[in-house]
């Protein structure tokens, strides 16, 4: 009998290139970091249902899912908006997998486990702003986008999901972006083209935050 | 062009993909061959206010129901479109 | 070896003289300094000759100091990177510069298609609308080769461009065109006011025309003001002021198209940098505070090189420290024209006389004229005398009727101002006529967008200042911004008055358009053959169709039509402004993607396993999809291809089928819901079980196919062709939120989210029995044909098992959540090893399924029904679907519409090709009897043959016939024989076995 | 006047003062047997068939502003007859010859340049989809050519073959494709319909439609006053739902915006007409040496004849993607037309449901190509009141009998034709 090994491979994997890219001398303007291995559940409310799932959600996650596009930090996932009366469930670590929101869950709406769907790439430095908006037709400036935003929109004709989280201790804004599995690896390849202009470092985490 | 997302707000023309105008209204089942060939083939075409079904494909997914001047392009409302093309279904 | 900078005064000027730069033009080494522009450089050198006119190849000069330059024309730098029509007004100097001019042969002073000129009697407007109609033949052989060498201007590289470009957005409140005292104050109200601000100015410096002009502002020179601004506009976080960035369109929403010149002041783009990027601004508001430009008078010799226009030449020699003439005369036919003459004075040059329009000549500019001793002379320019070496002589018609003659080496022109209209009027806005100035000024203009300053007409400086503070407040008011603005700068208003004069008949060619050769009698001409529309003007004369768009010549070219017409010009009326302001870069507008990024690519979960194989790859929409696997030794893809078929119907292969669109349904009205999009019924397949289905477009023709399983009772999951995978998404979308909101129903896409895998071959189920956790029941009776239920792999995996076959093999298709993709290939090939598992690509994929009758793209053409494909029967006649009552139509379902049937040459040994014509046998080919087409081939190995799927007039009734393939294409006939389009194992017992 | 080279010298010596108007400016009469609304390409050479094939020479062309100032004064000039569904084929080659002898027909040059034009492949599936259309053309007794990749190197030296995202495979030439000045066309057909008493009637709008009892058109009415018709053609593309609509039709025709673009003249560089296959690019260059492009509609519908920056940037990454030797060529004007996007995206050329009234409509982006053809069949549509034998699956009625021609397979979605 053979012996099978299933190891989970980033869609990332291949293009990602740990370390220094692009113009070098002075500080990295942007910081790429792909977090891999996370468990992605999205939550439609069924029709007419949208009440009640906020009700279920509201006692599963101890907070309101966001009803609007936003992002918001429950004490061990990130509730994005999706579209209207949806939402994504991200987390690390199975706390919430179809098999654990299902109970709770899948009465008012139905879940689709979308764990290998995505990358998951956060985006941060002084650059950062000025990158994305090559890339981003959606406004940034802090104050239009500040903490918490979330937006289903696209990049480069690839359809993305983009949030601000919480800002670095060193106060510099965070953006993360969900992007479809099999079209990561070239958003993944036009990220660096833009940023290569302004230094960038390169790392991949298991950790959310 | 713009449009007010009424999920996500104002967003880029991009994101966006155009069917056409959102007057006509699916017949129901049983309806006659010209009916629905009316409902298929025939359009006002105006050149001035229209209403039209637009598809937030880039964005949340929503088909959305814009009132739309094709004079000049000028967006003066934009709502969910849900429902707007069928005749209430009684359950 | 430089030469010296003759024509470089001694002293002023925003140039760093301690920056000095060398530069080519023509193969002639110059120098100039840091701040200057090729055209004040080579001026700076006493070069008059700079270029050669579109049609006579006349010698021509600088007109103009900026982007509206109709002359001045060259091929900026060297091979691949040479930019043809490159406008010497505009290009910044850097060190190193390379310069040609253009359009002439064999050199700029000696062009030998100057004697076009001769031929200008015959050469007039239309002139070739009017010949080289005979005989017909010789026109693409010698009259338009002719035509296409002499006419364009410079040469493009010819090689691809090897710089980078891309694109970004912005936003802000107020955007801001133009950096002159209007736009800075605009930018200072609206900034101070708390509005996010963009100011754009086309220029590498700041200022407009305070940089040539000076002047008093708040009782400070214009210098320090200036100064001042700019520090405070760089204190504001949220104003961005944008050099070299030209605001060239106004699009709907509230969008703006600016090109930002990033790095072509620079011989070429430091690394990682582009060389031009693309702004695409969302603003609230928009003030355009874009200037005007100076007009030309037309008369006879105005083209010769040194006619200038007066505020270049003030500019020149104000900016620039450039001496364009060194005894100059001025043509005006208004006040502003004289302000040249101060600065030339100014500067130390002689002023020969000049000559004025109008009947009065201010009290001041009189004294000036005589403290100078220089003659005011009241007529008019009549003509110049002169050549490739520039102005001698100037004849001047004297208002009395006299004569007079004028020794000068430069004539500054002012034929008055046009104000910048070209922004506010895009939207198809015509300017309105404002006889005080003689211009053209905005009408409106587009929503959000108002104009300020000399943009509007209103050209004195306390008058700039003034409108472009109010529209800054305001602006910024509109977008929700109300902080202190404080109190608009303030300065004197210069007086204005202008007589207007358009042309000075006189002998020789007056020009209208200078590039294109567009004289004063064309645009007679143009009105004798009844072309007195403007759009019919423009058409036949090529008035305005240069690269300045009409910039310098449309007003002067309809005025004078207005005048032989016997209309107004604001009867006679302007054409239809059009983007961009500038000319653009294409590279800009495309950025990003060119090459191998024109177009993202989508991989599939195996990709990289796949090219550890060394698979060769198809582009399939955006996906790169493994098409075969070669091996050593085979001598090309068809002995893959078949060796690959081969081992699937022999034994067990597997394929990545992962490019299928996979969308969950969800809800209790998931099988109602499915019912209506698809042709036939799928409320009623049993969990666990799998269908084919079929959709139809409302219009009744075929729209997609897939398999759909029942995974529970409210969920399906439905698959989608890979081409078809986003639009069904749509489609489905728009069913459940628009045409069925009734229905409680959710959909998900998750064609990302699993790895799917086809494995087919009559060892199916024993590779899988290695992979599959031994308490899954694999048997006939445990997991039947068109089963489909999750199943645990070996090592803990869930997957998904569905018993469908595309290749008419026993097979399954598997599926895994993506990121184990890759693990699910290597794992497949352990898994086979003993029974020599081989993957297979699309091709053998294609050859199974043509073998097998399967219809595919080539046969889901969008032109064909259900009945057309064999599958009519699947249409139930119960229930309402998508597209039902139209498949009903007459011509839809004709006894004689072309049908999918099977096609195999007579002659074995033949190849037979997609896209040979159907043709009864015995028959001479032609409309009458073409009867279809070869739809789909394949060298099938089991059939031993090529074969092929057509569709066929009435070919289902016709099987058995031998019919002609026709493929004159390919010099190609042939007899084949009409068969049964399923050539493998016809009662399918391979697939459920 | 009869227009040549010693026409030309002749006026040369007096100073060009003796041209007449290119077409008489003509005030319109009560009635004229034929009025046809539209002075465009199509409507102009309806006009001269009418009179020079049909003898019908108390006609009237109205214009609601200047002749050709609709789409023959706004397309990218190209010529082609390389269609592959019955109905199209047969037509546009009908079109196809009259514009080889055009400028002799007319007298006047219309500088049509039969340069070839190239539908490039890139996959194996476009190429098949070419040899069927090809193979068609033959059929039909047209000229077609399916070039392989060293023939299209051959050809086109310059196009991007070393590192595209979707590599060129060959082409398929059509070499009496080509271009035209579209301009010239108006004025040619003007200045000949004219010559044969054809009234032009610029800045003329129709406002209506007079009708007689029995609900048949018997003339329009005018911003220049009511006009009489025995007939009355409709030769609007772009504006036809309108105009149908003042007889109380309703068509399945939508109006969108069409982009077209041109570059700096430069000097010769591109041979022939091309289309990119991987993207949405055409273009060919200028006699003046613009390089004159376009790609696809905006999408929505709009009778504002300006387009947005998508589009316009889909456009040039089509063309940098084909050929990235014109990075550094500068686009210098765009501006936009009104297509009549037909429900299957061919056109109708039919009577229509009202007496009297016939239409010339759904050309979507086709139109300029069709000219002569267009103006052909529709002089023999109004004169014999039969169809045309090329035209007559051009028929309105074919939505409704399901006979649609659908070459791009999109069904009854405008927007996608």
């Amino acid at each position: 009998m053979a012996d099978f090994s299933w190891g989970s491979r980033s869609p990332l994997e291949h293009a990602l290139v740990a370390g220094a890219h692009g113009a070098r001398g002075t500080e990295a303007g942007v910081s790429l970091t792909e977090i891999r291995d996370f468990d992605l559940i999205q939550v439609m409310a069924r029709r007419g249902q949208a009440a009640e799932l906020a009700k279920a959600a509201k006692a599963r996650f101890g907070v309101a899912a966001p009803n609007a596009p936003k992002a918001v930090q429950t004490s061990d996932a990130i509730l994005i908006w999706s579209g209207p009366d949806q939402f994504f469930v991200l987390s690390k670590g199975g706390k919430h997998t179809m098999q654990t929101l299902a109970p709770a869950l899948s009465g008012p709406a139905s879940l689709s486990d979308q764990s290998h769907a995505r990358a998951l790439i956060n985006i941060a430095g002084s650059k950062a702003r000025i990158m994305l908006a090559k890339l981003s037709s959606i406004d940034l400036h802090p104050e239009v986008f500040p903490i918490g935003s979330a937006a289903a929109t696209s990049m480069d004709h690839t359809s993305v999901t983009l949030w601000r989280g919480d800002d670095r201790p060193d106060g510099q804004a965070v953006f993360s972006l969900l992007v479809f599995a099999t079209f990561a690896e070239s958003l993944w390849h036009t990220m660096l083209d833009a940023a290569a202009e302004y230094g960038v470092e390169i790392s991949h985490s298991e950790e959310l935050a | 062009m713009r449009i007010v997302c009424p999920f996500c707000g104002e967003r880029e023309l991009g994101e966006f993909t155009y069917l056409g105008d959102a007057k006509p209204v699916r017949p129901v089942a049983g309806a006659s061959e010209d009916e629905v060939f009316d409902y298929v083939y025939l359009r006002d075409n105006v050149a001035g206010e229209t209403s039209e079904h637009w598809y937030h494909g880039g964005g949340c997914r929503a088909w959305l129901k814009v009132a739309r001047n094709t004079l000049t392009h000028e967006i003066s409302a934009v709502e969910p479109a849900a429902g707007a093309g069928a005749r209430q279904a009684v359950k | 070896m430089t030469s010296s900078q003759s024509h470089r005064l001694a002293s002023g000027g925003l140039i760093d003289r301690s920056a000095s730069l060398n530069f080519r033009f023509d193969g002639r080494t110059f120098s100039g300094f840091q701040g200057d522009t090729l055209a004040s450089a080579l001026i700076a050198n006493g070069v008059k000759l700079v270029g050669r006119s579109f049609k006579y190849h006349r010698p021509r000069g600088i007109l103009t100091a900026g982007s509206e330059e109709p002359n001045a024309l060259v091929e900026l730098r060297t091979g691949a990177r040479r930019e043809p029509n490159t406008k010497a007004t505009t290009a910044e100097l850097y060190e190193g510069l390379e310069a040609a001019s253009q359009n002439r042969w064999p050199s700029l002073r000696h062009d030998v298609m100057s004697v076009n000129q001769l031929f200008a009697p015959i050469f007039v407007a239309g002139f070739y609308y009017k010949t080289f109609m005979w005989p017909a033949k010789f026109w693409e052989a010698i009259y338009e080769p002719a035509i296409r060498r002499a006419a364009g201007l410079g040469r493009a590289a010819g090689v691809a461009d090897p710089d980078h470009y891309d694109k970004a957005w912005a936003h802000c409140d107020v955007l801001i065109a133009g950096s002159g005292p209007a736009g800075l104050v605009a930018a200072l109200a609206a900034g101070r006011s708390g509005a996010r601000v963009i100011l754009c100015e086309e220029d590498f410096a700041l200022g407009g025309r305070l940089l040539s002009d000076g002047g008093t502002i708040d009782g400070v020179p214009a210098a320090e003001w200036l100064s001042r601004t700019l520090t405070e506009l760089a204190a504001m976080p949220d104003v961005r002021i944008m050099t070299r960035t030209t605001l060239f369109g106004v699009y709907d929403g509230g969008t703006y198209g600016a090109i930002e010149r990033v790095n072509d002041h620079l011989p070429s783009p430091p690394e990682h940098q582009v060389r031009q990027r693309l702004w695409r601004i969302v603003a609230k508001r928009c003030v355009v505070a874009a200037g005007a430009l100076e007009r030309p008078i037309v008369f006879a010799g105005n083209d010769t090189p040194g006619v200038m226009m007066a505020s270049a030449m003030r500019t020149y020699v104000a900016r620039y420290a450039a001496a364009p003439a060194k005894r100059i005369a001025l043509f005006t036919n208004n006040e502003d024209g004289w302000r040249t003459v101060e600065t030339a004075l100014g500067a130390g040059l002689q002023i020969a006389a000049v000559i004025d329009a109008r009947p009065d000549v201010s009290a001041a500019y009189r004294s000036l004229a005589s403290k100078g001793g220089f003659p005011v002379l009241h007529g008019s320019v009549s003509g110049v005398d002169g050549g490739k070496d520039g102005v001698r002589k100037i004849a001047v018609s004297l208002a009395g009727g006299a004569r007079a003659e004028v020794e000068a080496d430069g004539l500054a022109v002012s034929g008055g101002w046009n104000p910048a209209v070209g922004l506010t009027s895009y939207h198809r806005g015509r300017p309105k006529w404002r006889d005080d100035i003689a211009a053209f000024v905005p009408d409106g203009a587009p929503p959000g967008m108002v104009a300020a300053g000399a943009a509007n007409g209103d050209f004195g400086l306390g008058a700039c200042l003034s409108q472009g503070f109010a529209a800054g407040v305001a602006a910024a008011r509109d977008a929700g911004h109300s902080g202190k603005a404080g109190t608009a700068p303030v300065a004197d208003d210069e007086a204005f008055s202008l007589t207007p004069l358009w042309h000075v008949t006189g002998k020789g060619k007056a020009f209208v358009d200078y590039q294109h050769d567009v004289t004063a009698s064309d645009i007679e001409l143009a009105q004798r053959e009844g072309f007195e529309s403007v759009e019919h003007l423009k058409r036949y004369t090529t008035l305005g169709m240069a690269t300045d768009q009409g910039k310098t010549s449309n007003v002067a070219g309809l005025a004078i039509m207005a005048a032989v017409s016997g209309r107004s010009i604001p009867e006679t009326g302007t054409t239809i402004y059009r983007p961009p302001y500038v000319p653009v870069a294409i590279g800009a507008f495309a950025g990003h993607h060119r090459d191998e990024t024109f177009h993202a690519t989508r991989l599939t979960p195996s990709h990289h396993w796949a090219m550890e194989q060394g698979a060769v790859f198809v582009d399939t929409g955006l996906w790169k999809r493994a098409q075969w696997y070669p091996r050593a030794g085979e001598k090309d893809w068809l002995e893959s291809v078949t060796r690959e078929v081969k081992a699937v119907r022999g034994g067990v292969g597997f394929c990545d089928v992962s490019t299928l669109g996979k969308i969950d349904v969800h809800g209790p009205d998931a099988g109602a819901f499915l019912d209506r999009v698809y042709i036939n019924t799928f409320s009623n397949l049993a969990v666990g079980k799998a269908r084919y289905g079929l959709m139809l477009r409302e219009d009744g023709i075929v729209y997609d196919d897939g398999t759909t399983s029942r995974l529970a009772e409210d969920h399906y999951f439905l698959t989608t062709t890979t081409a078809k995978a986003g639009l069904v998404m749509q489609h489905l979308e728009f069913c459940r939120q628009v045409l069925f909101p009734e229905l409680d129903v959710q959909l998900t896409s998750v064609s990302d989210q699993w790895a799917q895998f086809s494995i087919a071959g009559p060892k199916t189920r024993e590779l899988l029995k290695e992979i599959v956790d031994p308490a899954e029941d694999l048997s006939n009776e445990g997991f039947p044909f068109m089963g489909a239920r999750e199943v645990a792999l070996r090592g803990g995996i869930k997957a998904r098992l569905f018993r469908i076959s595309f290749s008419g093999e026993m097979a399954f298709e598997i599926s895994v959540p993506a990121r184990l993709g890759d693990a699910m290939a290597r794992n497949l090939m352990l898994a086979g090893a003993p029974f020599g598992v081989t993957p297979y690509g699309t091709e053998a994929l294609g050859v199974m399924r043509v073998e097998k009758g399967h219809v595919a793209g080539p046969e889901l053409s969008g032109t064909t029904t259900a009945a057309d494909l064999g599958l009519g029967k699947m249409m139930s006649a119960k229930k309402d679907y998508i597209g039902r009552v139209m498949a009903g139509r007459e011509a839809l379902v004709a006894p004689d519409r072309q049908v999918v049937v099977g096609i195999k040459p007579t002659d074995k040994a033949r190849r037979l090709r997609s896209g040979a014509h159907i043709i009864p046998k015995g028959q001479t080919p032609g409309p009458g009897n073409d009867q279809g087409y070869v739809t789909s081939v394949c060298f099938s190995p089991t059939s031993d043959q090529w074969i092929g799927l057509g569709l066929v007039e009435r070919g289902r009734e016709r099987i058995g016939e031998i019919v002609h393939a026709h493929d004159p294409l390919r010099g190609e006939d042939y007899d084949v024989e009409l068969c049964n389009p399923v050539f493998y194992d016809p009662d399918g017992g391979r697939q459920r076995g | 006047m009869k227009y040549s080279i010693f026409s030309l010298a002749r006026a040369a010596l007096s100073g060009h003062k003796n041209w007449q108007r290119t077409w008489r400016d003509a005030t319109p009469k009560d009635r004229y047997d034929v009025v046809i609304i539209g002075g465009g390409g199509h409507g102009l050479a309806t006009a001269w068939f009418l009179a020079s094939e049909y003898g019908i020479r108390n006609v009237a062309v109205l214009e609601k502003g200047w002749i050709g100032s609709g789409n023959a004064g706004r397309n990218t000039t190209i010529i082609r007859s390389n269609y592959g569904l019955p109905g199209n084929t047969g037509f546009y080659e009908l079109s196809m010859k009259l514009w080889e002898r055009m400028e002799q027909d007319l007298n006047y040059n219309a500088m049509v340049s039969q340069r070839g034009v190239v539908n490039l492949y890139h996959s194996d599936a476009q190429r098949d989809a070419y040899a069927r259309r090809g193979n068609t053309m033959r059929i039909n007794g047209i000229d077609a050519e399916l070039l392989d990749l060293a023939a299209v190197k051959k050809m086109m030296p310059f196009l991007n073959f070393d590192n595209a995202r979707f590599p060129v495979q060959g082409g398929l030439l059509q070499r009496r494709g080509g271009t035209a000045r579209h301009d010239a066309v108006v004025w040619g057909y003007a200045h000949a319909a004219s010559t044969l008493g054809v009234d032009i009637i610029q800045n003329c709008e129709v406002t209506g439609f007079v009708r007689d009892a029995n609900g048949k058109v018997t003339g329009v009415e005018t911003s220049r006053g009511k006009i009489g018709a025995g007939k009355v053609g409709m030769a609007v593309a772009g504006s036809s739902s309108r105009v149908a609509a003042m007889a109380g039709l309703r068509l399945p025709i939508e109006s969108h915006v069409l982009q077209a673009f041109v570059s700096e003249a430069i000097k010769p560089l591109l041979p022939n007409v091309m289309t990119f296959g991987a993207g949405h690019f055409y273009v060919s260059q200028s006699d003046k040496g613009g390089l004159v492009f376009g790609g696809d509609i905006d999408g929505y519908n709009s009778y504002a004849q300006r387009g947005n920056m998508p589009v316009m940037e889909d456009v040039c990454e089509g063309g940098m993607a084909l050929m990235p030797m014109i990075g550094r060529v500068r686009l210098l004007r765009q501006w936009g037309g009104i297509m009549d996007m037909s429900m299957d995206g061919s056109p109708i050329i039919d009577k229509s449901p009202v007496d009297g009234l016939y239409l010339n409509a759904g050309w979507c982006y086709g139109g300029f190509k069709a000219t002569p053809g267009s103006g052909f069949v529709f002089a023999h549509l109004l004169a014999r009141d039969t169809p045309h034998e090329e035209a007559a699956r051009f028929r309105l009625d074919r939505f409704r009998r399901g006979a649609m021609i659908d070459e791009k397979g999109q069904g009854a979605q405008p927007n996608l034709h």
